[in-house]
């Protein structure tokens, strides 16, 4: 069942093309890693689906609802690209964690001012909240940090950092959870914690893109890769077929690098 | 120091007269020469020292620090002698008579002519000045300025009701052909006298008594008082 | 020195009337600069080419003159050339002008800060905010500000720091502040005259409100501190 | 506005001579106190530390007072309590006291962003030169000295913005900077007398100055970004 | 030959033993891997053999030369440190190029202030800057960076930066060159290059120490790997010792953390 289709997303920053016609599709409970050198347009593509970016052509399709459309994308409404967004979620490469908020406080933020804005569903605030913050400690819970919930990000370590930021965008259960390369600001030995947590997501059959440059982490999670380069999707395929017999040079070449041989 | 202030001055060889820009006692001519009543009479009184007169411009608030840090000798600038000058400088005896003249704006001059009423006006006097002094003799309501430039400025800019300044400075600052076209001076509250101010001590003080006498009697002084038109105003020595 | 510890309760007693001048005008200064300031900032910063430019001139020329002038302007221009003196020449029209010319200069100085203040606070906050649904005005209240407040209260620390000493500078439209109380014992005031002493001893009055001033915003910045 | 065409070239003659006065305080103002604040710096970062604690002091004690009260006591304190009047009366005393509380001022104001600069350079910078056997004589004129410069040059420029209006400050020991020059009009000089506009077109001379001040530091920050 | 000895080498902090007896020795041409988890000393350690810290006890001896006494150090005078210090090599996680010199200046500046000091040995000046400067371009060229090395460092990747950094400690011809980490400051895709450099220095038999997390490079290119924990030596053998047998079950539970399973 397709959960996403992306047709045609172009960007051009000045007069740079930086995405230059993305397509492809992505299933529910797959789990789609991108790979590519830097500057091949990975970042740009997650957050042109996130609407941080307006792409310049293309549609992005969520459940067979068209959520933008070039050619219509003029019209489209301040209020209406903020519902887009949530079918998305975003984990960035610098976390982004509110430093004045503790990880309890940051997870639970949006969804409390969201919900102030339509009168709590109907509830209680108090009932609410009370709510809110069970689920809160569900999913601090599920990503191992009940215990560090009232320290604030700068107490935390990178890889805690990195795991709050995942809770903070589960909480508002977006169909897509996108990362972009959620353990490069990490120290290496912090980073198996970070995957470990997304790891486990995949178990649970969550929707998930993923930017990494960890190969072997994206061979051994991914359901479907794409290889970027220069703006294109230069090859995409199961883990297997890209790692082991990609048939494009360019897609070699970078593998290679990777090895430092 | 030397024993006394005479032979401090001459030892130094300048007499460093403390002074602000007062027409017509002293002001600086186009070419920048001081000149005036007063600057003319201390470079004639130096000179009989012995010694050459330095003019020096001076913050008027601080005459006193000037004078007792020895940054100046004396303050010759047209001063009242009131009691708190006198309390705190060794001074000469009176050579000029001065009042204390109101400004008010040419156009309603007529309406301020006596005492009586002019005593609800806002005034703008000379902070520590004999203006302040008389005007709080007769209870006015005062603003206390920096100096009465600045009074009569506030007066122009309608700040102030009313200055209270010397009318020797008025005479050269105010009416017609000025710089305050528009002011005027009515009424005058009191009768006072110039004198000049020395270090307390000093044997200046008796040596420049003399030397009035002096010019008085040749009659070297009536003369340089018509140049700058306050012959009605000298005293005789 | 007998002398001082005789004169020493006349002068305290006019030296804290001068004071008390000093403090209103620093509190007033500040309690307009803050707000003025933002709006200032916003002006600066502001899409429409206009208002920006018209704002960053303004605050170039307060920036680039001295308060000196500035208080001057503010106080004789509107008797002087428009003919029409709006301040009244009492002690209450001068200390209006010199509180209205201190907030427009401080809210200069403010304004660049506060711009700073904002441009610093990292773009990946508004985007964390955009990324979960939330309003620009939410991501504005709720994540900004308060970053931004932690990150300007130093700079803003130093500029009331300033303050404190240019409250002097208000003595040039008469504004009785404490180093014209000081001054005045030298004229001839409340019976003393020529006494120098009491506008030195005005400098111990600056360092202990500096000290407090000091003291205070230390502690400012130690509650931001709660978080990095 | 005639009369004003024809004042204009006595006025703006008188208003230069004062500039001088102006510019010669702004130039050794900075010609002294970048040297001596450097040495207050280290003053303040010694190791020995009754040397350390007593530069403290006095720089808390200089930044802590108005430089309006410094300049009245370097001025009139010797005269008046050591009864040694070593500036004499004359302009050029009056300078030369002016100069050096200006320099004593800002040398402290600088100490401190040199203490910054200094501190800021990354320790890792020293410990590089140390691992390549340099001398820590070597690593500072090699390594530290650039880098801290770098540093110190954007708060260094806002002092010397702020000192240019601060020249103003010496009026009160009669010093005949502009701002006089120009209130000089307004009691009789050069044969006009009550003319208020000269002291407000002084603040044009203040723009200037100051435009070409910011120009030249900006110039002199953008030469130190060859490098980052 | 053994060209480095440490014996009993011990360093506190405060009230924290940091070091708690350290002796290992090398072999000329051997390359050491120390890996170890964070804060178990070996940053430390490092600096201690390059004087950037005094050892609280214990000897360092280089080709039978005893450089460092723990109960002679008090007598040991600047300059003397100063010449021990040459006998190693640093290279810091976070390259510490001087910033205001370009590639080229960066390695050059330490041997022409080292050369002045000696009235460059004999050689007039511009003879002996002409063959430093030709010696630094070889090396230069040794490091794949001819062509930047009128750069200044902002003007060069992470991974170009480092080899600068190489390059800089290598023209002093160190006995001994020291990493610290020297990848982990580096994009994933820039350690390639880097590790390239060093596998190269280990084929001309460069004796290296080299604290890294890279475990799959610790593993291709050490002669001998030691694991540190908590201030002490727990394991060291060859790497297939180490890597696939270990003895100690702190060093098997410090390994398995970086598969993220
Ligand atoms: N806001 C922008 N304005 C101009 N150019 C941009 C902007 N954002 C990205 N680019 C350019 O677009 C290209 C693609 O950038 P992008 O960040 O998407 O690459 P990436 O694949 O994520 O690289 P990396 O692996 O380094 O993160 C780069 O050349 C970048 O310089
Ligand atoms: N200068 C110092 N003062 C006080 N404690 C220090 C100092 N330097 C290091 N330490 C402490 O010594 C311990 C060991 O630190 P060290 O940096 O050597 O560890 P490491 O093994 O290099 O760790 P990492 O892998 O994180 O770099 C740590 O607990 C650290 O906090
Ligand atoms: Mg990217
Ligand atoms: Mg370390």
């Amino acid at each position: 069942m397709k959960i996403l289709e992306v047709n045609n997303i172009r960007k051009t920053f000045g007069n740079v093309e930086v995405l230059k016609g993305i397509d492809f599709s992505l299933d529910k409970g797959q789990v789609l890693s991108i790979i590519g050198s830097s500057g091949s347009g990975k970042t740009t593509l997650l957050r042109c689906l996130n609407f941080l970016e307006t792409p310049d052509a293309g549609e992005i399709i969520v459940n067979d609802e068209v959520l933008f459309d070039a050619a219509k994308s003029h019209i489209t409404s301040e209020s209406q690209i903020r519902k887009n967004r949530l079918h998305f979620g975003l984990v960035f490469q610098s976390f982004n964690l509110f430093p004045q908020y503790t990880a309890l406080e940051n997870i639970m933020l949006a969804p409390r001012l969201l919900a102030a804005e339509n009168n709590y569903n109907g509830k209680s605030k108090s009932e609410f909240l009370t709510q809110l913050e069970s689920q809160a400690n569900e999913i601090l819970a599920q990503i191992g940090l009940s215990e560090r919930k009232n320290n604030y990000p700068y107490q935390l370590s990178g890889g805690q950092c990195q795991r709050v930021a995942i809770a903070r965008a589960l909480i508002l259960k977006p169909d897509i959870l996108c990362f972009d390369e959620p353990t490069s600001a990490l120290d290496p030995e912090l980073t198996g914690e970070v995957l470990k947590v997304i790891r486990g997501l995949s178990e649970q059959k969550t929707t998930m893109i993923i930017v990494t440059h960890e190969m072997e982490f994206a061979r051994d999670v991914a359901s479907k890769v794409i290889f970027m380069s220069d703006g294109e999707i230069c090859e995409q395929g199961s883990p297997s077929e890209i790692f082991e017999n990609p048939k494009e040079e360019r897609t070699r070449r970078f593998l290679l690098r990777y090895s430092g041989k | 120091y030397a024993e006394t202030d005479s032979e401090y001055v001459k030892a130094k060889g300048t007499l460093v007269v403390g002074i602000t820009v007062f027409q017509p006692m002293d002001y600086k001519n186009e070419a920048g020469e001081w000149l005036g009543f007063d600057a003319d009479l201390a470079k004639a009184f130096a000179e009989s020292l012995g010694v050459k007169a330095e003019f020096q411009e001076i913050e008027w608030n601080n005459k006193i620090l000037e004078l007792n840090g020895r940054n100046i000798d004396c303050v010759w600038n047209g001063m009242t002698l009131t009691s708190e000058v006198l309390a705190s400088m060794a001074c000469s005896k009176a050579y000029c008579n001065n009042a204390q003249v109101v400004i008010v704006p040419a156009n309603v001059a007529e309406k301020f002519q006596s005492v009586e009423s002019v005593k609800g006006l806002n005034f703008a006097v000379e902070h520590g000045s004999a203006g302040m002094e008389v005007a709080q003799a007769n209870g006015f309501k005062t603003t206390n300025v920096q100096d009465q430039a600045t009074a009569l400025m506030e007066v122009a800019s309608g700040t102030a009701d009313a200055a209270i300044i010397d009318s020797l400075m008025a005479a050269a600052m105010v009416g017609k052909g000025t710089g305050y076209e528009n002011l005027t001076y009515t009424v005058a509250l009191n009768s006072e006298e110039y004198g000049v101010g020395f270090r307390k001590d000093s044997d200046l003080a008796d040596k420049l008594n003399a030397f009035f006498d002096a010019k008085y009697n040749d009659g070297s002084i009536q003369k340089l008082a018509e140049t700058y038109k306050i012959q009605a105003a000298l005293i005789k020595q | 020195m007998e002398l001082i510890i005789k004169q020493m309760p006349v002068v305290i007693n006019a030296l804290n009337a001068g004071f008390v001048q000093t403090l209103k005008l620093f509190s007033i200064t500040l309690l307009g600069a803050f707000p003025l300031g933002l709006l200032i900032a916003f002006g600066s910063i502001s899409k429409i080419t206009p208002i920006s430019v018209i704002t960053r001139l303004f605050i170039w020329i307060i920036r680039g003159t001295p308060l000196m002038i500035q208080l001057l302007i503010v106080y004789y221009f509107p008797g002087l050339v428009l003919h029409n003196p709006i301040w009244g020449g009492g002690e209450s029209g001068r200390f209006t002008a010199a509180a209205i010319a201190f907030v427009v200069n401080y809210a200069c100085y403010f304004s660049e800060i506060y711009r700073g203040g904002i441009l610093s606070v990292p773009v990946g906050q508004q985007e964390a905010g955009l990324v979960l649904g939330m309003t620009k005005r939410q991501i504005f209240f709720h994540v900004t500000l308060l970053q931004m407040i932690k990150r300007i209260v130093p700079p803003i620390s130093n500029e009331i720091i300033t303050l404190v000493k240019d409250t002097a500078l208000a003595r040039i439209i008469a504004l009785q502040e404490i180093i014209w109380a000081g001054q005045a014992f030298m004229k001839g005031s409340h019976g003393i005259s020529g006494a120098i002493w009491p506008l030195f001893f005005t400098a111990f009055y600056y360092l202990i409100f500096n000290g407090i001033v000091t003291l205070a915003l230390t502690k400012l910045e130690d509650k931001m501190n709660y978080f990095r």
